[in-house]
């Protein structure tokens, strides 16, 4: 176990950011936190990385116990061998990229070495010949790969990286990811990742920890979040999606969209429907079985097409649908909506 | 080497004669430190191990503060007894003085008649008004004549005769006694109160001549001579020896030194002072002046009513 | 300055700052000379308009409050100066782009958007200004102003109570305290940090035709009247007293050079040290030590140095007490009397110049950069020797050069606690001054205002370096 | 035209950060500014928004010419009516979330009105009860929708947006990039959105302008962006793709995926060959026409699978392709790919 975070609480003032958190990160695993904006992610980290002291709970790094308010222990961040990659990069402004890349670099590492390396990572990351520029002169995505390397060159024994790669476009963001995902697994170095992209999630990440409000809601492998969500917050994480609430009534689910079964969950129970916009087919003729909808705008997006609709039964709602083919369809054509019935992810209310 | 300790209120260039005079006659180095203010504390301060010797002061209010604190040691030497009048001595031999300074009136040749001003009482004739210049009254010069003039007529009688003094101000209080000479050069007063050594400081400065000028536009009175009259208001410069001093001989040499015929002829000719020593020859101008006969009021006494002083300068809004 | 480009601004950049080198008793000796009744101005207006004595004409009284005022405010003013322009300059330009993207002109976003932003670092100017105001004496009695200051000298040496005086230097102390707790209230809310991100330098914008030479000339006039003028003045009598002791005079100058060396080091480490130290704490008790060390400077000299020489009498003595018993070899007086107790009083009475001018600008730093540097490996210190001090270098020499100009041209501490047969160039100045001559001292004062400009000019070198880094 | 751009070149000291752009947005359009960081996107909206002073060209906005250096025009940038939102936000630190809002209403507005609009955009955008905070007390998302509330809020006549949604979750940015889009359709403003998810860009613009390394490659419809791309760099937008160098032989294009046919192209012109990844298909069984490959990697990303290959006649370059289903695979397993002929994007090199 590389990390481990024991019954962890947090408060700001009076607003409480982390609740119960649990978790652990393997050697040579790489997980993401996923969740909402304000959700608690960089608090974690910070706590992680000693920045913040932790309130209650237990931390251990490498198998040491490195905070403990009970016990007052606190280790310092220094001293934890942790690389950290802040979300506004944190690059010291007065100091040439070279200088801030070579910042961290220890006693113990072959400098030469390690400086051969960075000249190599930059020009990998695209970034040759801004060895000697300041950061104000280098652009958001320049400025986060110096970020990247410089989290990446002391070598540490954990890394933490908050949003790395959300300054910089597809493709880029597709070459720095691989590059840090072969320099992590190369080195064996386990690492937190948070990114609010569930796609770069389940590329970069050996586990998905998935965060609400300050606390855990899941904590699994890729697939498994994909494809068993826990609750409707996760279901509805991986692209568009509806949310519709109703109550189980013989062991049926009424939505708008359709009705859908269910075993487990007891009777008259209130619960949360999501259906995922890629699980709604959108029919251009009239069938009976079918949902008829009326479209709001469509969007052609590659290869996908993104509906709005809008149901006569719900006309304040907006139902979001994806298709995999090319359509054109104007403002107000009326069309017919199909659901698998498995499609429905289906939850208990709190 | 042998060497004496000296915590000094009077300027280093005024003393810096004296020392190098007592120097080359004994051998003795004099070390200096001079200040404002705050040598008094620095004495106390430093408790037994306080280095100087020697506190000299240029009036009778620092003096008297040294004193009262404790901090003198009685000395007792035939020469400092015998030079030294009783009247300018601690009645203990805690402190003498080395020389007196007469709080004159300056007065303009021109604009202001031969014995039209005769006391100090007259400064609070409205037929000055607007004709009288002098520095701050928080200045120790003037709190020293003010403090005199409660001594000797009490509170009450100070005060109107203060009021009176104020009504008749040309300007602000401000400057130094010299600026007061100017301003009579310059037309902006009539007279003026200051000390009267500074006559003999303008009249033989070299380096500024027009205040050569300014100290022949001026005519010194000395007040309140007539018989039975209180006598002109001096004050002195003093020393006393400390009781923690480490080198009390050489101070007391020192002391018997400044009183001597060399430091005092000194004293009169290069600071224009009055000396302590009788038959000590006299500057020419300073002759010129005139003789008066001082106030024979205890200093001491003077000294009591400082504070007083003080706070009526405060009550009247002297300095306003 | 930041905002705009003018003629001879360059110049203007630091020649601002020079007034800061004459000592406030100069300036007023200087001015006074010019504009009262005896001097220049008014025997011209005589002569020209054949006016005949004071009560012919009204001219205004220089020896006033509102002659203190104006002579203070010249020699202080390049305390807000310093401060608030290097505020401005480390300003995060886009703060102020975006307000103007907001529709607001670029006054309106000065006013709310960049003096707000700057005004932690104005409050230090304007409260150095304060407590340098509250302490003066030379000035307000050279001009005859009673202040509370005045007071307590009234109180201490002609009402021999020191205790009085000392309840009155109380109440400027807590005068000074109310003030700044007034400010840390009024911002109580909001952290000035600078925002992290790309931060393009503001560009200024060149003034062109009549503007740009109003904008020249408001800054010529305070450069004139403040330096110039007294520089001008003392030059002309420096050069008619040459023959004042050279060697003694070198002495002087030596000493003065090397104590304000040694206490602007000295102050600026402590400084630097109370500063780091309230910023690594993060706690508001730290904060308030180290606010409560700083009040020295509302102290007037003369009180602090009294002030100092109990504790420091006390330690001589223990120290002496516990050799003799030991050792039996008399230490005497350590410190006190020696140029140690100089340099220590100088720092008790300055570090309020270097806590505020460091604080303010560490506090400008966001903590991110402290957690960057801790993340990469480098405990406090390191991070202090290669982020802290590097950003706020030019705080850091700011506080330096204030230290030691005002060291050199302090009075009242040394006086009191020089050694024996020590002179400096300001006891020099005011020991002729006090002789009524200060024209035979004024080369001497005229190296005081020679030794504040070299610091003036390092410091100008930096500020266009860093101005040609951001 | 609610803004045009003539001619515009823009240095930085000697580096050139624009060249030759040209460039309208009709008023009621919305466009996105689409390219790799450090392009000068950010550039391009501070010329318009004034900040940086033009260098050649003219500027015009709502038909005025409101910068033209040669004429000595610069029209000061509060003058201008531009909303804008900065890439780091761009937040007063002195100010309550409260007062950076309302900071830029404007008299002619109705304020209470406006207010209250305030309040509805804050609670629709989650952040309801956040009015008092200050910006350092807000977690990197808060921030950015505040930012975006306030450029909105004096309802400018034209809207600069700098990556509004880069530091939103999914889940937060679909909703917010609606709100936003529903608000600058609603009242007609034009807007220049910069950002660098081509998803995004297809979604919210009536047109997409590509730049690289300063220049405007391609502007055009999202679906023409996507389906007829101009230049190898446009084809590789929009997701993983493979780029091969090859030259024309004979009317036809080798590369190690396979033949494909050029019919416009010179023979012996060197080409650059784009395959996109999801155009790639990955056969289980051996197929003589296909090309045997070996898989490096597999991640299940949600309802795709993502390969990361190695061709046996190219074992230095990874391949990438994406199928629709779900794959399990381990490392060295053989594997056999197809490329449909059409699927190819071959361009002549310049
Ligand atoms: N210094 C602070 N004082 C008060 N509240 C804070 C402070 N820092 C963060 N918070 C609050 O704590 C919560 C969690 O913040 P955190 O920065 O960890 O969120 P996050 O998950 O990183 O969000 P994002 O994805 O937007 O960066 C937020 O509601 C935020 O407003
Ligand atoms: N002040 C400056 N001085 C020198 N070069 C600069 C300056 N500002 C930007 N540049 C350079 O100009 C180019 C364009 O910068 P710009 O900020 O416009 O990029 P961008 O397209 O917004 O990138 P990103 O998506 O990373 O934010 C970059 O190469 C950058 O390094
Ligand atoms: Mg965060
Ligand atoms: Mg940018």
């Amino acid at each position: 176990m590389s990390i481990v975070l024991r019954q962890v609480n947090h408060f700001y003032g009076k607003q409480q950011a982390l609740r119960d958190i649990n978790f652990e990160v393997e050697s040579n695993q790489i997980v993401a936190l996923l969740g909402p904006s304000g959700c608690g992610k960089t608090t974690l980290l910070r706590l992680i990385a000693g920045l913040e002291r932790l309130q209650s709970g237990e931390l251990y790094l490498q198998q040491q116990l490195v905070a403990a308010p009970e016990q007052a222990i606190h280790m310092a961040p220094e001293q934890r061998s942790i690389g950290m990659m802040f979300q506004d990069y944190a690059l010291f402004p007065h100091m040439s990229v070279r200088k801030n890349i070579e910042y961290g670099l220890r006693k113990q590492q072959n400098i030469p070495q390690r400086k051969q390396w960075i000249e190599d990572s930059l020009t990998s990351m695209g970034m040759q010949g801004l060895l000697e520029r300041f950061p104000h002169t280098l652009s958001g995505g320049q400025q986060q790969r110096v970020a990247l390397i410089r989290a990446l060159a002391p070598e540490p024994s954990t890394l933490l990286l908050d949003e790395p790669f959300s300054a910089l476009d597809e493709h880029l963001r597709q070459q720095v990811r691989e590059e840090t995902l072969d320099v992590l697994k190369k080195s064996n170095t386990p690492a937190v990742m948070v990114t609010h992209d569930p796609l770069e999630a389940m590329f970069i990440a050996d586990r998905i920890v998935v965060m609400e409000q300050g606390r855990i809601v899941q904590n699994d492998s890729p697939q498994e979040i994909y494809q068993r969500p826990t609750n409707a917050f996760v279901a509805a994480l991986f692209g568009p999606s509806n949310r519709f609430e109703s109550y189980v009534k013989q062991g049926r689910v009424d939505t708008p969209l359709g009705c859908f079964l269910t075993e487990q969950i007891a009777e008259a129970q209130a619960v949360d429907v999501i259906v995922r916009a890629k699980d709604i087919v959108v029919h251009q003729l009239e069938n009976s079985q079918y949902v008829e909808a009326r479209v709001i705008s469509v969007h052609a997006m590659g290869d996908e097409t993104h509906f709005r609709l809008q149901l006569p039964s719900m006309p304040e709602r907006v139902i979001h649908a994806r298709m995999r083919d090319h359509w054109q369809a104007s403002t107000g054509t009326k069309v017919w909506l199909s659901v698998a019935t498995e499609a429905a992810y289906i939850f208990a209310k709190a | 080497g042998e060497e004496v300790n000296l915590y000094s209120y009077r300027q280093q260039s005024l003393l810096q004669p004296l020392t190098d005079a007592f120097t080359a006659e004994t051998g003795i180095k004099v070390n200096v430190v001079h200040a404002e203010k705050g040598l008094a504390e620095k004495i106390k301060a430093a408790g037994a191990n306080n280095p100087a010797d020697l506190v000299l002061t240029v009036d009778i209010g620092r003096l008297e503060e040294v004193r009262a604190a404790g901090l003198l040691a009685p000395v007792n030497s035939p020469v400092l007894n015998e030079v030294v009048p009783s009247h300018l001595r601690h009645p203990d031999n805690l402190w003498f003085a080395l020389t007196t300074r007469a709080r004159v009136i300056y007065a303009d040749k021109d604009r202001v008649k031969e014995g039209e001003l005769k006391s100090l009482n007259d400064l609070a004739d409205p037929k000055w008004k607007g004709r009288i210049c002098t520095r701050s009254g928080k200045h120790v010069y003037n709190i020293g004549l003010i403090a005199s003039v409660i001594a000797e007529d009490g509170e009450a009688v100070a005060e109107t005769w203060l009021r009176g003094v104020k009504a008749n101000l040309a300007r602000k209080p401000q400057g130094n006694d010299r600026a007061q000479a100017k301003a009579i050069f310059e037309g902006q007063c009539d007279i003026a109160i200051a000390n009267r050594y500074y006559m003999g400081k303008m009249f033989y400065n070299t380096k500024s001549p027009e205040q050569q000028q300014w100290a022949e536009q001026i005519r010194v009175v000395y007040l309140d001579q007539q018989v039975g009259g209180r006598g002109q208001h001096i004050n002195i410069s003093g020393a006393g020896l400390l009781n923690t001093a480490k080198n009390k001989d050489n101070a007391i040499k020192l002391l018997e030194f400044l009183v001597g015929e060399t430091a005092q002829g000194l004293y009169a000719t290069a600071n224009f002072e009055e000396p302590v020593r009788e038959g000590i020859e006299t500057d020419e101008f300073i002759e010129s002046l005139g003789s008066f006969k001082a106030d024979r009021i205890s200093l001491q006494e003077v000294a009591e009513q400082r504070a007083a002083a003080a706070r009526l300068v405060d009550r009247v809004g002297f300095d306003l | 300055m930041t905002r705009f480009n003018f003629p001879l601004k360059s110049l203007l950049v630091w020649a601002l700052l020079l007034p800061l080198a004459v000592p406030s008793y100069i300036l007023a000796f200087v001015i006074t000379d010019q504009l009262e009744y005896a001097g220049f101005v008014q025997k011209s207006l005589r002569a020209i308009f054949g006016w005949q004595t004071a009560r012919d004409y009204w001219f205004p009284e220089i020896r006033s409050i509102q002659g203190a005022i104006a002579v203070l405010s010249l020699v202080l003013y390049p305390y807000v100066y310093l401060l608030a322009r290097a505020a401005f300059v480390e300003q995060a330009a886009q703060l102020f782009e975006m307000s103007r993207c907001l529709g607001k002109s670029q006054t309106q976003s000065f006013f709310k958007v960049a003096l707000p932003l700057a005004r932690p670092a104005i409050v230090v100017g304007v409260t150095l200004a304060l407590m340098e105001t509250i302490n003066e004496y030379g000035t307000v009695e050279f001009f005859a102003v009673p202040t509370l200051t005045a007071g307590i000298f009234d109180v201490w040496l002609n009402m021999s109570s020191l205790s009085a005086a000392a309840q009155i230097a109380l109440m400027l102390v807590s005068f000074s305290i109310l003030l700044l707790g007034l400010e840390r209230y009024s911002r109580h809310a909001g952290k000035f940090y600078k925002l992290t991100g790309q931060s393009p330098a503001m560009f200024a914008e060149p003034l062109t035709g009549v503007k740009a030479y109003v904008a020249c000339l408001l800054c010529l006039l305070p450069i004139c009247l403040g330096f110039l003028l007294p520089v001008g003045v003392l030059s002309h009598y420096a050069f008619r007293s040459l023959d004042a002791g050279l060697e003694q005079y070198l002495a002087s100058a030596w000493n003065s050079f090397s104590l304000a060396v040694m206490a602007a080091l000295l102050t600026c480490a402590l400084g630097l040290l109370l500063a780091y130290g309230v910023r690594l704490s993060k706690s508001s008790q730290m904060r308030s030590i180290a606010e409560a060390a700083t009040l020295g400077y509302a102290l007037p000299g003369a009180v602090l140095a009294v002030g100092i020489l109990y504790p420091l009498g006390l330690f001589d003595n223990w120290v002496d007490q516990l050799m003799q018993a030991w050792f039996a070899y008399p230490t005497g007086l350590l410190l006190t009397g020696t140029g140690g107790a100089l340099v220590l009083a100088y720092s008790l009475r300055f570090i309020a110049l270097s806590y505020r001018t460091l604080d303010a600008s560490l506090s400008k730093i966001t903590p991110e950069m402290d957690d960057a540097s801790r993340i990469l490996g480098s405990r406090s210190g390191k991070t202090l020797w290669r982020i802290h001090l590097p950003l706020i270098r030019p705080s850091l020499l700011t506080a330096i050069l204030l230290v030691f100009v005002d060291t050199m041209k302090e009075l009242p501490i040394t006086l009191i606690l020089r050694p024996f047969n020590f002179n400096t160039l300001s006891t020099q100045v005011w020991e002729l001054a006090s002789l009524e001559q200060l024209e035979q001292s004024s080369l001497a004062a005229l190296t005081i205002l020679l030794a504040g400009i070299i610091p003036v000019i390092i410091m100008s070198r930096n500020i266009s370096s860093s101005q040609s880094r951001t």
